[in-house]
């Protein structure tokens, strides 16, 4: 409990005010009186878009002390015209998930377990296992000797989620290092 | 949508799967349009519609294809704008024989292969010289769909036309004939779909038609995952052609799409038949830049495809810079070459066969949404090492330690060879970019707060992936090897390390290299030369950093704008938000209607001009007629409103592009409680197969073991979830909406099988087994087809067996079989049959007896239901016109 | 607020006495276009950090999964399937509704129009469905008298500047009055606000740890309106289903909204809380309901119980006179034994 | 369906039913919605009389919430009764002088009023705030003006029990000057308890008939009578048991008449209350406690006209009509939780008034409006 002000007992407040039955003004805390909305007190508002499905939908992220705390629709779009579904009203609550993973995790043959993993190893770990891949299943020609130039041991699934920076730079590799087998869930 | 007068939603459930969306609907139907809903379930979609109707799960080209033949019968097609703007009065070659003839099959059909031979489809023209030879039609032809994404591809340049429409060789006649036998008789019998409803249907959208009013089709993956999805988004297309509701506000087919960046990831796709902007990626046959170059199109023909030469050098130009030159055919050797389809399903063959060593899986969950789960599970096992980066521990990446194999017995933990590593993804907010959404418009998000600990964009893992393999090849002498160290992959960084990722939208957009905007990004695709002086990554995209701005992030606030509100975002092409919306003007370029006018021709300024950005070289007037030896745009008449096909013409016949035929036809699905009523051939004869062990098919109606699987069921999305679950079933407050997974059934089924609304039930299909709460409810109706009483269930598929999510539940993907589209190659999985009954699944060991014991009873072999052709009449016939 | 006859009803805001007092502000929930997406509770629930409740089961109840409002769900939306006798039974109420010439509310003119749709709508049967999926997103009523409010002992219950009531969860203890109180079991005190995951994992340091054991009920975002923005759930709400304003702006469209139904033959649209003679003076959220109130679960006749508290008072100081003239008489009586 | 060696996965098969329409099904006790302040199932009431239309719900769920109050507030109830009366009791014995009555009921008053008042803090949700009771002074809150009404009486009990006491205990408390004060003040602590006894022992009454519960509601206009009544027999039979027969001549007269009050009360108030809503205070373990309760009284009653003079007689009835008492509260309360429970309760008489309104063409007032 707050110190004790006697002014501030809302029996005398309500006494000395015209909220004479103390359901309003009198009864007001200290508290409630100094609430604002969490949004007032952002470091800075960013325009987003929706990740969930492809209508697109316009956000504002805000962000305080470097962390989301609150992401809602954005009422400029012309699109959602600051609407939300429920997917996309809990955007925040997938940024800030109770299971979200912060960690790399390595799961070696036959082990029972995950482990912990550095993550500049891991990256440097899957580098090797690409070249070797790409070498163990290199096809330069086919049967009738015409050009391949590719390799079958590498694939990839996943990209509708992803941007459109990325998923270039991945079909970009992706045929530059001869791996051809590279899908989304556009097709699933 | 929202200007629309009539809103058929057919194939999707528009208010649940993109509410956001709906509010245009919602906005149409409060200014007295009228909303269907065709669907065979009522979702809230339908009761948010004025009417529901219900249909069969599958049987969606019949209701299409009735529609045409009334309006056809009628005489209720749009006269001036079919005869202007379609290839209607276009003749097919002679040789071209129909479904009507050859009960079921089109000509060309090789019984062998299952693949068709579609030179007898072409256009009939002048000299009669028939079609153009086709490139690679066996080899690349069955992605072909795909690769000719946006644009058409090549045809005949001067097809023979009967303004009439009288010739029986018109696209006309033959169209009229196709759908003769499709009814509302043949609806009712079919589909289920009453007479009463067919009828209040096509008054609908045929009074919701014409010059004054239009009437837009909406779907979804109710219509892409059948085996005829491509064809069923045709049939809707012919009936918008017919009605002239292309290309005009109002009208057209909206595509909704499940992903924030689905059509950003075809655009520039991670999807292994075709390069950005919908280029194709050279076939085995393709030996050199000139094959390739012909394959896509033509110098010679109409529209903006006869500059793929251009797109194709500056792809070429943005990807290996100085290594890229005429001597070596713009580095074309570098890219590898398809030998036929790789899509998922293909690689997890391969997997089975331990071909593929490494696996990289990126913010999906083919655990669970995939079709046949088991089978991409036991596939997994293969891998040497496999790559999961998610934000949340999915059951892809964890199906080695609590999969249902693992239970079940058939796999062990501590047999499984696999490595497998987990990559922390960052959110949307914690990383720049763009997601291009369902209507081509691309909008940037800007990095809102750096991604904790280990997370990590891709752009990050794989340029930091990518500079770690070329510096480990930096010495190799290997040609193979050059592909990557000659690859442009020096992008600025930011502070964090993070590549820029608007330096990588710039690449895309393109730029000058040569002459003095050297340097300089282009402003529009047209500037790209085929001669090395422009780059660009994507040609669609070109425009998007027109002037060094990134136009993705334009955002000025939808309220200060007019309706199409251009200035927010970026939509490609060239920033235009309707396609092909010459269309809304009449031939002599005069708005259809005051109500639906969007662009029109100034006369005065000699331009097209209106709210939109005319999807049309600006200055063509309408009378145009161009000069015969033209080709590309300068080849565009006056009145050919639909710029990327090869004749500037909406196709009501496809001589080319589709692999299963020239005008959809409706086959039974691969899994079918129905004999196909209208051809003797039941399935699509073209339909991708994988017939194997772990992927057995049911019985067709009436072969014995049919009754084993005697329950349609279908699969859809809610909206408290997404996909398979990893952005939704890790969120406590979307889980606890649907926390359970769970199976939609009418009294009726109930009754029959004595299920407890609210309890347990036990799905059996011939893959899997799975199980689900029960609703029972009148939202699922049992239809009458074919004289006989079909009992349909509906499926959820977002849950998945795993330990880590807060709601987890068995998988409806499980019990899916894989069977494809043809043409682009996504599996049915809107479709099957299985059997329900009361209680919870066996566990352990005795769900895989259940499983197979179901399997024996029904007789089940490798070759069920896998015949491509199910006439027995067809060898005879082939004799016939010997 | 100047005509006679209003002057005598309660003014939320205006009795309130603050200095500044704004206008009343309230929720038009129009659930004839509510598809049931639910984006209100989870905006909901996201703003204002409630946990998730329940135990991940599905209720048997369509697909409403979170059952009724509560200390955590502040929104809820009510999932009612009906077959075509039921459509019937609610169009055949409306019209008795309609038929026994509801009071004067708002101006006369806004009457007129509603007048000609009552008397048109016989002519303008639309065709009945076979089936029908209602779809409702239940809230706060924030009544013009409000039981809560009034038998809250501490006054953690308040009524705001907005003419609003809200629980000041730094006040509260936890009595348990103020659940009683609600004649639409609305507010709950919150016994478990954990989120609870199977793994266990604790709640990131943005999620701020729920406030247990105190009253809770939704604030209509009192502490966005203090930064003049929309309360959650109405800005998210993708078809304008839930609308937020002005309460007499509310009270106009809700008017319109009815007219134009009831002139489309709906007769079974009708308002729920926008009279203010009824039980509680009125709501601050008003509905529009396509059937009886007691289909979505609200009670058909509320009336705020401290209406009759005077009266039970008298009663009550009678009883207590009476005790205590009884112990008198028992002294005399037993004093004389 | 075929029986297989997977039938024993199933659970036992209840009687099937057609689609559920959602009317009179609910779920399981312990789980979802009902665990949050319902407490396990409850019996299925059987719909009554034909003129009541069948009401609809949304499945089955309650449309009031039931306070989360527990055991504690019912005990409290009972205290706070047994504490006003003793109260009352104590100050007659004051003006009557009769010390020994005058002591025990003093120290009755201040032990049960301060148990009750423990019990009260402990049913808080957050107990450590407990004053806030005092934070306002409410007339619209019976909760607000009892907690004035309870410090009032806890604190004039507190001091004349303390003088009580002190004198118990021969003065021997190292009190030193405050001595002085406390018996001088002693007199007036004495009347105040006296003016507090009876709105102590009946603002409960108020409180429960304030609130939305239907049963409780419903009784408002008499509830008050039974519970002084209640308080008064109460009272008067812990004097029973506590004070010797010489001086609880007023208190068996007190007895008795709490007897005859609650006789009458109890009926009284149910013949005016709708009878849907009395229904739980007729069924169940609440009609148990109330017919227990009433026979309790009627021995305790009898018992003290003919027994009252033997000590032991009346001390046993003083107990009968302590648990009496203690019944009639328990009943009380547990039948307007119940009444909470269950939707009919809610629906049903509001249905019932609002048509008798319409036909009595009132028809302004309802919350339902076609405009």
């Amino acid at each position: 409990m707050a110190r004790f002000s006697f002014l501030e007992w809302p029996v005398v407040r309500q006494l000395r005010t015209a909220d004479s039955t103390a359901r309003s003004s009198a009864t007001v805390s200290e508290h409630t009186r100094e609430l604002t909305s969490r949004n007032a007190t952002a470091d800075r508002v960013v325009q987003s878009v929706c990740p969930y499905c492809a209508v697109g939908c316009g956000q504002k992220v805000y962000v305080k002390d470097e962390k989301v705390i609150q992401i809602e629709g954005d009422p400029d779009s012309p699109i959602s015209r600051g609407r939300l579904c429920p997917k996309g009203a809990a955007s925040e609550q997938l940024v800030n998930a109770p299971g979200r993973q912060y960690e790399v995790l390595y799961r070696a043959p036959r082990a029972k377990d995950w482990q912990k993993l550095d993550l500049e190893q891991a990256v440097e770990m899957v580098a090797d296992r690409f070249l070797e891949a790409r070498r163990n299943k290199w096809q330069d020609a086919d049967d009738k000797g015409r050009r391949l130039n590719r390799t079958m041991g590498i694939a990839a699934l996943g990209g509708a989620t992803l941007d459109n920076e990325e998923n270039y730079l991945i079909k970009k590799l992706f045929t530059a290092a001869g791996a051809i087998q590279i899908e989304n869930q556009a097709r699933i | 949508m929202a200007n629309a007068d009539c809103i058929v939603i057919q194939g999707s459930n528009m208010a649940e799967c993109h509410p956001v969306g709906f509010q245009w609907v919602a906005e149409a139907k409060a200014r007295g349009a009228r909303v269907i809903h065709v669907d065979p379930r009522f979702t809230r979609t339908s009761a948010s519609a004025d009417r529901h109707v219900p249909i069969r799960a599958g049987s969606d080209v019949v209701l299409l294809g009735a529609l045409i033949n009334h309006v056809l019968q009628n005489d209720l097609w749009f006269k001036e704008y079919v005869t202007s703007y379609t290839n209607a009065p276009f003749l097919i070659s002679d040789d071209f024989k129909d479904t009507e003839d050859l009960d079921g099959l089109f000509s060309g059909y090789d019984p062998e292969t299952g693949h068709y031979d579609r030179s007898s489809w072409a256009y009939k023209t002048d000299d009669d010289a028939g079609a153009e030879p086709e490139h690679g039609a066996s080899a690349s032809g069955r992605a072909e769909g795909e690769s000719h994404g946006s644009g058409g591809p090549p045809v005949a340049k001067r097809p023979m036309r009967d303004d009439t429409l009288q010739d029986p060789r018109t696209v006309f006649q033959i169209l009229k004939r196709h759908y003769s036998r499709y009814t509302p008789e043949m609806v009712q019998e079919t589909c289920g779909v009453s007479v009463e409803d067919f009828e209040y249907l096509a008054r609908s959208i045929t009074e919701n038609s014409g010059r004054d009013r239009t009437t837009c089709f909406a779907y979804a993956v109710g219509w892409t995952q059948h085996t005829l999805g491509a064809q069923f988004i045709r049939t809707a297309s012919i009936l918008q052609l017919l009605l002239g509701n292309m290309g005009r506000p109002g009208g057209g087919i909206m595509a909704l799409r499940g992903h924030a960046s689905i059509q950003g990831s075809t655009d520039i796709p991670t999807l292994f038949n075709i390069l950005p902007g919908y280029l194709p990626m050279p076939t085995v046959d393709m030996e050199t830049f000139q094959d390739y170059l012909d394959s896509i199109a033509s110098k010679q023909q109409k529209g903006f495809w006869a500059n793929a030469d251009a797109y194709s050098v500056s792809l070429l130009k943005a990807w290996w810079g100085e290594a890229s030159q005429p001597e070596n055919n713009w580095a074309y050797d570098y890219i590898p070459r398809l030998t036929g389809p790789h899509g998922t399903y293909q690689t997890l063959e391969a997997m089975m066969r331990d071909e593929v060593e490494g696996y990289f899986i990126l913010g999906q969950n083919p655990a669970v949404g995939s079709a046949n789960g088991r089978m991409q599970r036991m596939g997994m096992s293969h891998l040497k090492w496999l790559v999961v980066r998610d934000l949340n521990m999915i059951e892809s990446a964890t199906w080695w330690k609590d999969g249902p194999e693992i239970a079940s017995g058939e796999m062990r933990t501590e047999d499984i060879e696999t490595e497998v590593f987990f990559f922390p993804a960052a959110t949307h907010v914690e990383k720049s970019g763009t997601f291009t959404q369902t209507q081509r418009l691309l909008q940037w998000r800007h990095q809102a707060v750096t991604p904790p600990g280990d997370c990590q964009s891709e752009l990050k893992f794989f340029h930091d992936l990518g500079q770690r393999i070329r510096a480990k090849l930096a010495d190799s002498e290997d040609p193979r090897d050059r592909p990557l160290l000659d690859l442009t992959w020096d992008y600025p960084l930011h502070d964090d390390g993070d590549p820029s990722s608007e330096a990588v939208l710039a690449e895309i957009n393109g730029r000058f290299l040569t002459g003095e905007d050297a340097g300089k990004p282009l402003s529009t695709f047209n500037q790209m030369k085929p001669d090395g002086s422009t780059s660009g990554g994507c040609w669609i995209y070109t425009g998007v950093y027109a002037d060094g701005i990134n136009h993705a992030a334009d955002r000025m606030p939808g309220q200060e704008q007019d309706q199409i509100a251009s200035k927010w975002g970026w939509a490609w092409p060239a920033n235009r938000r309707i396609l092909y919306n010459r269309a809304s003007a009449d031939p002599e370029g005069k708005p259809w209607s005051e109500r639906k006018k969007l662009i029109w021709w100034d006369q005065d300024a000699g331009r097209w001009t209106g709210p939109d950005v005319p999807d049309f070289p600006v200055d063509r007037a309408p009378g145009t007629v161009p000069d015969p030896d033209a080709g590309g745009p300068a080849a565009l008449a006056g009145d050919d409103p639909f710029i990327m096909q090869s004749d500037g013409k909406g196709w009501l016949f496809a001589p080319k592009g589709m692999v299963d035929g020239p005008l959809p036809a409706h086959y039974e699905a691969q899994e079918s409680p129905v004999v196909n009523p209208l051809y003797p051939q039941q399935p699509s004869p073209t339909r991708e197969l994988f017939p194997r062990g772990d992927n057995l098919t049911a019985p067709r109606y009436g072969q014995a073991g049919n009754e084993v699987y005697p329950y349609m069921f279908t699969t859809y999305r809610l909206t408290e979830q997404h996909t398979a679950g990893g952005m939704s079933r890790w969120l406590p407050y979307l889980a606890e909406l649907q926390p359970e997974m769970f199976c939609e059934i009418s009294a009726e089924l109930a009754e029959e099988r004595g299920l407890e609304p609210y309890g347990w039930a036990t799905l059996v299909s011939p893959r899997a087994v799975i199980e689900a709460k029960v609703l029972v409810t009148d939202r699922v109706v049992s239809l009458d087809v074919a004289g006989r009483r079909i009992h349909q269930i509906g499926l959820p598929y977002h849950w998945g067996v795993g330990s880590d999510a807060v709601v987890t539940g068995d998988s409806a993907n499980d019990l899916m079989g894989i069977t494809l589209d043809p043409n682009v190659h996504i599996q049915e999985s809107k479709v099957g049959m299985c059997d329900i009954r009361p209680g919870r699944r066996p566990r352990g060991e005795a769900a895989t007896r259940l499983v197979s014991e179901y399997q024996q009873r029904a007789g089940l072999t490798v070759e069920t239901g896998n015949e491509r052709v199910t006439d027995p009449d067809l060898e005879l016939r082939k004799e016939d016109p010997s | 607020m100047t005509s006679e006859p209003v002057q005598q009803r309660p003014n939320p805001t205006g009795d309130a006495h603050y200095d500044h007092p704004h206008s009343r502000r309230g929720f038009f929930t129009d659930t004839s276009i509510c598809i049931g997406c639910k984006a209100c509770e989870v905006a909901c629930k996201e703003w204002n950090r409630n946990p998730a409740d329940g135990d991940y089961e599905i209720l048997g109840s369509s697909y409403d999964n979170t059952g009724a409002l509560g200390a955590d769900t502040w929104r809820h939306v009510a999932f009612i399937e009906q077959d075509r006798e039921r459509i019937e039974e609610a169009r055949e109420s409306g019209r008795k509704l309609v038929d026994l010439g509801m009071p004067q509310v708002g101006p006369p003119q806004e009457r007129g129009v509603a007048d000609g749709a009552a008397s048109s709508s016989a002519t303008h049967t639309p065709d009945t469905p076979e089936f029908r999926w209602l779809m409702s997103s239940d809230v706060c009523k924030h009544c013009t008298n409000a039981g809560c409010l009034d038998v809250c002992p501490t006054g953690a219950l308040f009524r705001t500047e907005y003419g609003t009531v809200v629980v000041q969860e730094d006040i509260c203890n936890g009595c348990g009055t103020c659940v009683a109180g609600c004649p639409f079991g609305v507010i709950e005190r919150r016994e478990d606000g954990l989120v609870s995951t199977p793994a266990g994992r604790e709640m990131p340091d943005t999620v701020k740890k729920p406030q247990n054991g105190v009253a809770q009920k939704c604030t209509l975002c009192y502490d966005r309106m203090k930064d003049d923005e929309t309360p959650a759930c109405a800005k998210t709400c993708p078809t304008t289903s839930i609308k937020y304003g002005e309460r007499e702006d509310m009270l106009a469209a809700a008017h319109e909204r009815v007219a134009q139904l009831h002139e489309q033959g709906m007769t079974e649209a009708r308002l729920y809380g926008a009279n203010p003679d009824d039980g509680v003076g009125g709501t601050g959220s008003i509905f529009l309901l396509l059937d009886e109130p007691e289909v979505y679960g609200l009670p058909p006749d509320p009336r705020v119980p401290t209406a009759d508290l005077a009266h039970t008072f008298k009663r009550a100081g009678v009883a207590m006179a009476g005790m205590a003239l009884a112990t008198a008489t028992a002294f005399m009586v037993g004093g004389r034994r | 369906m075929t029986a297989s060696e997977f039938d024993s996965y199933r659970p036992p098969e209840p009687p099937r039913r057609r689609r559920g329409s959602g009317k009179g099904r609910r779920r399981a006790a312990g789980s979802g919605w009902l665990r949050r302040g319902a407490e396990g199932a409850r019996e299925m009431p059987v719909v009554p009389d034909a003129e009541v239309e069948p009401y609809s719900s949304y499945y089955g769920r309650p449309v009031v919430k039931a306070p989360p109050w527990k055991k504690e507030v019912a005990t409290y109830l009972f205290l706070g009764g047994v504490a006003g009366g003793s109260g009352l009791l104590a100050f007659g014995a004051q003006l009557t002088d009769r010390p020994v009555l005058r002591r025990n009921a003093r120290l009755s008053a201040l032990t049960t009023v301060g148990v009750g008042s423990l019990a009260l803090v402990a049913d808080l949700g957050r107990p450590e705030r407990f004053l806030n009771m005092l934070r306002t002074i409410k007339p619209t809150s019976p909760m607000s003006l009892g907690s004035w009404v309870l410090a009032g009486f806890g604190t004039s009990s507190g001091i004349a029990a303390a003088g009580e006491v002190d004198r118990l205990l021969g003065e021997r408390l190292p009190l030193g000057p405050i001595r002085a004060v406390l018996h001088g003040a002693e007199p007036a602590a004495g009347a105040m308890m006296g003016l507090l006894g009876s709105p102590l022992a009946g603002y409960t009454a108020v409180l429960l008939s304030d609130t939305a519960m239907p049963t409780w509601n419903a009784a408002r206009g008499d509830l008050p009578f039974l519970f002084v009544s209640s308080a008064a027999l109460a009272a008067s039979g812990l004097a029973m048991i506590t004070t010797p027969v010489e001086e609880t001549g007023p208190a068996q007269a007190l007895a008795v008449l709490g007897v005859a009050g609650d006789l009458v009360a109890e009926p009284v108030m149910v013949s005016r209350m709708d009878p849907v809503a009395a229904e739980p205070l007729h069924r169940g373990t609440p009609g148990q406690l109330l017919t227990w309760s009433k026979r309790l009284a009627i021995a305790g009653g009898v018992g003290t006209l003919l027994g009252g003079r033997n000590r032991w007689v009346a001390a046993a009835s003083g107990a009968a009509l302590l648990t009496s008492s203690a019944l009639t509260r328990f009943g009380v309360f547990q039948a307007g939780i119940n009444s909470a429970k269950d939707p009919r309760y809610t629906i049903e008489p509001q249905r019932r008034r609002l048509e008798a309104r319409r036909a009595a063409g009132q028809t302004g007032d309802s919350i339902t409006t076609a405009v």
